[in-house]
């Protein structure tokens, strides 16, 4: 099963017309509340973000760290169930026009039924999903859907991924692959150095696909290392730091910055 | 595409991409040492004398009259080094981890028994050791965490979620995916991604084949039923094993019944309707979650059954029908604890007390030529704080105020 | 005129009168018993399926390689059940006591092993039970009270004297003297008038007779040295026995030298020059007394080891060199048990970690090729709050002070 | 070895011509003090004992119940040495002319020396010992520095002590027999009645000496009881407790009332 193409990786090409990287940022849904999300979102694109991911949260999110973790259990806490996230997530994919993607664990598409999941992805225009816990192994059911549905299935390349894995993970993948780069949970240090640039040397030689770099992008530094060397630079937990440390509207010039 | 560890159709390994190599190795190693028959005769060397194994069967000779039906034997999980069947676990783990050539072991722990049994093997195999346990079970069980960082493990507190058991799997999992080169994660029971459910329930078989052969050595015959109370499910796995193609031998899996059917306040995932299937914790199986999926509060006097999910192993069982799942309540478990502490000199831990509870129901249905066998799983004498808060022994409190008192004053007293 | 139970000059039975025909029916039911081969057996058997005997012996790995002389083993009786030696007598004093027909057991005990020990027998077997043990130790080792309560034994604590061991000894007498007639005193240790020096070594003698066996068979050659810490000297002559024919083991008895040599605190019977010769508690031996014969105050981090007197049997093999005496102190003692949880993964008792103490210092100055074997009479997991206190650990009195506040806010927390 | 005729022994015929049931009692020496232990002796004396126990205090007292227990602790705690004791033995002796005995536990003698102990005996006028837990199998040097100075070993006869083993005590006591008339330790209660009639003449069968009897007596009544079965009566316990309950001048009346 080799990729296919999918609106996501064509809006993808499409931006990288006019930037040589693209932004992508993370919220979870519902955190701290499904008001503020919203207005988080309509701060980023209009600073600029390329693409996004709405996490649906989940009570176990195992890969992620303690920024994004916390974000999961208060949303969760303050009563976010994944009906208000696909609630929201429609409301969203109308008023804006980039694409967007659902982050959210196995157990949430499981317990709405796999193929109803992707349905109603599809219904409310998401674009793709990265869940980070089901290795195509274990997803054949969801890659069939997706497929069905031409949305795309993402996956994760780590620095201890083999080039031979890189291979089968991007035949299972559609839209773009997400890069970690380092071990670990979302959210901590990553020093971005030459290693790291063999690291993604390797993950383009393994895919066709638009190469996402995540985990630890924290700065404008960050963002210029990696022009040149990948696609798109993810900002995941660092966004929700700056939201918990200035307001809701310390976001939008965060990123500003970033993409200054 | 790989698709093994699956038993019909729970099991699997939901982890995430970064761990994918490391479950490889573990699972090569693992598959290796099974086929290698000097793994498993050093096995069997390391505990029969670091711990005691073959630990024996009793015959509760006072209850077997009191109640009138069948003969009670006890499997003795609590004579093991660290007092419960966790180190048969742990110790096979320990000699996986040399032979992966790692150094450093980590742990999730809820009540503290395979906090310390971890300890204890990192200890004795000279690893680095880090234990995770949550925030809640940290101030709960201060004995266990005291005898962990004696032994030189560091004890992490998770704050995060609802600060248990679930919690610190979770958070063991992120050690994991970021020190995997030298680390082994030693999870505690038959859960978790493949290959931790087969490979835990294969080191705790151990249980049960020598139970088979006890109770054939001491009674001529099997025995009719067999009971274990099931957390994880690494105990019952490890005594239903011996009896699995047995088919007289009925196997009764006894789950904590918390406050009681109907409650939400239990962890009783295949006796009750409550639990759906779900994957989480890197496997599918029945867990008590939300209709969201979305994992829920459980409840039980014994920490180490108080858990949202169940081996996939033994969801495959409860569909098949080979195993009864029964649910003893809280009150009915402290109660067969006391019985057994008081009639026959044994302290099984309120985890074991769960299936001493359910066997005691079912001990005078049957005949007097039957006999059953209970595992104890481990001793509650650790447990003192939880068992003297549950049966509230007003002396035990007045003790420890006044053991505070002499803290506050500056006096060991 | 009688006079036996000698051991050149220590030992004897000097008791009331009144004991004197409850003495000679124990005597004889000894005697009987012991000429009973099928008494044995029965022993034997009680010992393999309600304890886990044999226990095993365990090399300490990493110790013997770090002080870099002899390979350290250990007898293991720790993984008895109730976590000590004490349960090899108080089991066969059971089978004594039924066999003379007797329904209730009396003890005393002083860290509580022994009453724990006792309770669970007089469970086991049915029998009623009272333990005496001093006011002191009551209010400092209550979750061994708990525990011999939950049993079903009535605990009185002792308020005469210095309120410890001794006066409970004296106390579970003055019970004796009144109810002899369906009473059985289960003495804890091979102390007090004879049979019980005799007896109670008998019983504890399958500790050595196992250890002699398991030290051939592993190591193909007897120990150079073994090592027992010396409280009544119960596990000591358990030990020893093992190995009293053998001219080239030398047998050391470790006593609690407490605050140090030359401080009167301690309870260094033999291996100091404090105790003299005197007749106290039914028996002949070295007890620590001043000049008029007044027992003195002693002391000990281990409770079990904090006794005025000790084995007649040690004291005659004291005189006649067979075994050396050593005191440790302590500190050293408190070392030693950090040093062997820490880097063996085992927890011994404070009352073993006397035996571990001296057999480190002594252990480099052996040769590779020698082995010693400490006695690990039992582990210090129920020892918690005298261990905490001993190492004085602060998050242990935090955990105890926070404890105490949800009581007084009547919150099991 | 059958029994010698001491002094005490002699004494005891004696005052037998004067009253059917002589009076016995007991104190610890140095409890409360050792000028009050004199004050009690004076004034038992002068209410009309007959003979009496002086008890050198030991901390390991294992045949006495809670009230004697505690008055050699309490002695003890107060200082008090066997030094001071044999003094004030010597002194009441001395003083009184009835016969004294010392009662205490082996240990004493032996730390002492054990012929050291009974040759001082001698030279201070105490004309017997009660050693209870010292048997005649361990105390052959006992009975033999007794026998040497002609002074009194008196032994005890209990409910269960078989009739041969009472010959065999008698045989190796002299002075008089002491007689416990129930089982358990001093100071408890017993129930004066047809049984302990029995087990008296069982006692007088076994032995020519006087027969004295103790424990548990209290009152005029339980003194009465005896009269006619033994040759004395012994009040251990009670004094001590009278002596608490009402101080030292309680005593005497107390005294009176058991004798009068
Ligand atoms: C004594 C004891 N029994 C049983 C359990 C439950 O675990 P499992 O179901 O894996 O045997 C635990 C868990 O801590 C335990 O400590
Ligand atoms: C574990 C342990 N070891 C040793 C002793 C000392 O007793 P003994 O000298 O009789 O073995 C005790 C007494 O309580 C004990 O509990």
């Amino acid at each position: 099963m080799s990729h296919y193409l999918t609106k996501l990786e064509t809006s993808i090409t499409a931006a990288q017309e006019k930037k040589d990287l693209l932004l992508m940022t993370h919220i979870v849904l519902g955190y701290p509340n499904f008001d503020d999300s919203l207005r988080v979102v309509e701060d980023m694109v209009e600073a600029g973000v390329d693409l996004m991911e709405l996490q649906i949260p989940f009570s176990e999110p195992m890969a992620d760290g303690p920024v994004i973790l916390k974000a999961n259990s208060e949303a969760l806490k303050g009563g976010a169930t994944v009906e208000q996230s696909f609630e929201l997530a429609e409301r969203i994919t109308k008023a804006f026009d980039i694409p967007f993607l659902f982050m959210t664990y196995y157990n949430i598409l499981f317990c709405s039924g796999v193929e109803k999941f992707v349905e109603r992805c599809d219904n409310i225009g998401i674009q793709g999903c990265i869940v980070p816990d089901l290795p195509p192994a274990e997803g054949l059911t969801y890659l069939e859907a997706m497929k069905k549905h031409e949305l795309a299935p993402v996956h994760i390349f780590t620095p201890n991924t083999p080039a031979s894995r890189m291979r089968f993970l991007s035949d299972n993948s559609a839209g773009f692959i997400y890069s970690v780069a380092r071990k670990g949970v979302t959210g901590k240090d990553t020093a971005f150095n030459d290693e790291i640039g063999e690291y993604l040397t390797k993950c383009r030689n393994a895919t066709d696909l638009p190469l996402a770099v995540g985990f630890g992008v924290k700065s404008k530094e960050d963002v210029d290392f990696l022009r040149g060397k990948a696609d798109i630079a993810v900002v995941g937990s660092e966004t929700i730091r700056v939201m918990e440390r200035e307001g809701v509207s310390g976001v939008k010039p965060f990123i500003q910055t970033l993409v200054a | 595409m790989r698709n093994t560890g699956y038993y019909s159709q729970f099991g699997g390994a939901f982890i995430p991409e970064i761990l994918v190599p490391t479950f490889d190795e573990l699972e090569t190693a693992y598959l290796q040492a099974k086929d290698d028959p000097a793994f498993w005769a050093e096995y069997l060397e390391l505990m029969s004398t670091y711990s005691c194994r073959a630990t024996p069967i009793t015959r509760l000779d006072n209850l077997s009259e009191e109640l009138g039906g069948a003969s009670i034997y006890v499997k003795r999980e609590d004579l093991n080094h660290t007092g419960a069947h966790k180190v048969n676990n742990v110790m096979g783990q320990g000699l996986l981890t040399k032979r992966m050539g790692k150094t450093r072991v980590i742990a999730e722990t809820g009540a503290g028994q395979h906090g310390v049994a971890t300890a204890t093997m990192a200890a004795k195999f000279g690893f680095d050791c880090t234990i995770y346990m949550g925030a809640h079970d940290v101030a709960r069980q201060r004995p266990n965490v005291f005898w962990m960082e004696q032994m030189g493990a560091e004890v992490i507190a998770v704050t995060e979620g609802s600060q248990t058991l679930k919690d610190a799997i979770n958070e063991a999992f992120r050690d994991w995916v970021t020190n995997m080169d030298n680390t082994h994660y030693a999870l505690g029971t038959a859960c978790g991604p493949h290959p931790f459910p087969e490979m835990v329930s294969w080191f705790q078989s151990v249980i049960g084949t020598e139970a088979r052969a006890q109770m054939l050595e001491r009674t001529g015959k099997l025995p009719s039923k067999v009971y274990a109370c099931v957390g994880g499910g690494s105990n019952a796995m490890g005594l239903f094993s011996g009896f699995m193609d047995d088919d007289g031998v009925e196997l009764v899996g006894v789950e904590a019944g918390g406050r009681g059917r109907g409650t939400g306040q239990h962890a009783a995932r295949l006796a009750y309707d409550d639990a759906t299937i779900g994957v989480a914790q890197g496997y599918k199986t029945f867990f008590l979650q939300d209709r969201d999926g979305q994992m829920q509060d459980t409840h039980s006097v014994s920490a180490g059954l108080d858990y949202v999910g169940v081996s996939p192993i033994l969801s495959h069982l409860h569909e098949t029908k080979r195993v009864r799942f029964e649910a003893a309540n809280d009150n009915e478990v402290v109660a067969a604890m006391q019985t057994t502490v008081r009639r026959e000199g044994l302290i099984p831990a309120l985890e074991s007390s769960h299936a001493f509870a359910q066997a005691y129901l079912e001990a005078p249905k049957l005949s007097k030529d039957d006999n059953i066998l209970i595992n104890m799983s481990g001793r509650a004498d650790k447990d003192i704080f939880t068992v003297a808060d549950a049966i509230e022994d007003p002396k035990w409190r007045e003790f420890i105020i006044n053991k505070a008192k002499g803290y506050q004053q500056g006096i060991n007293q």
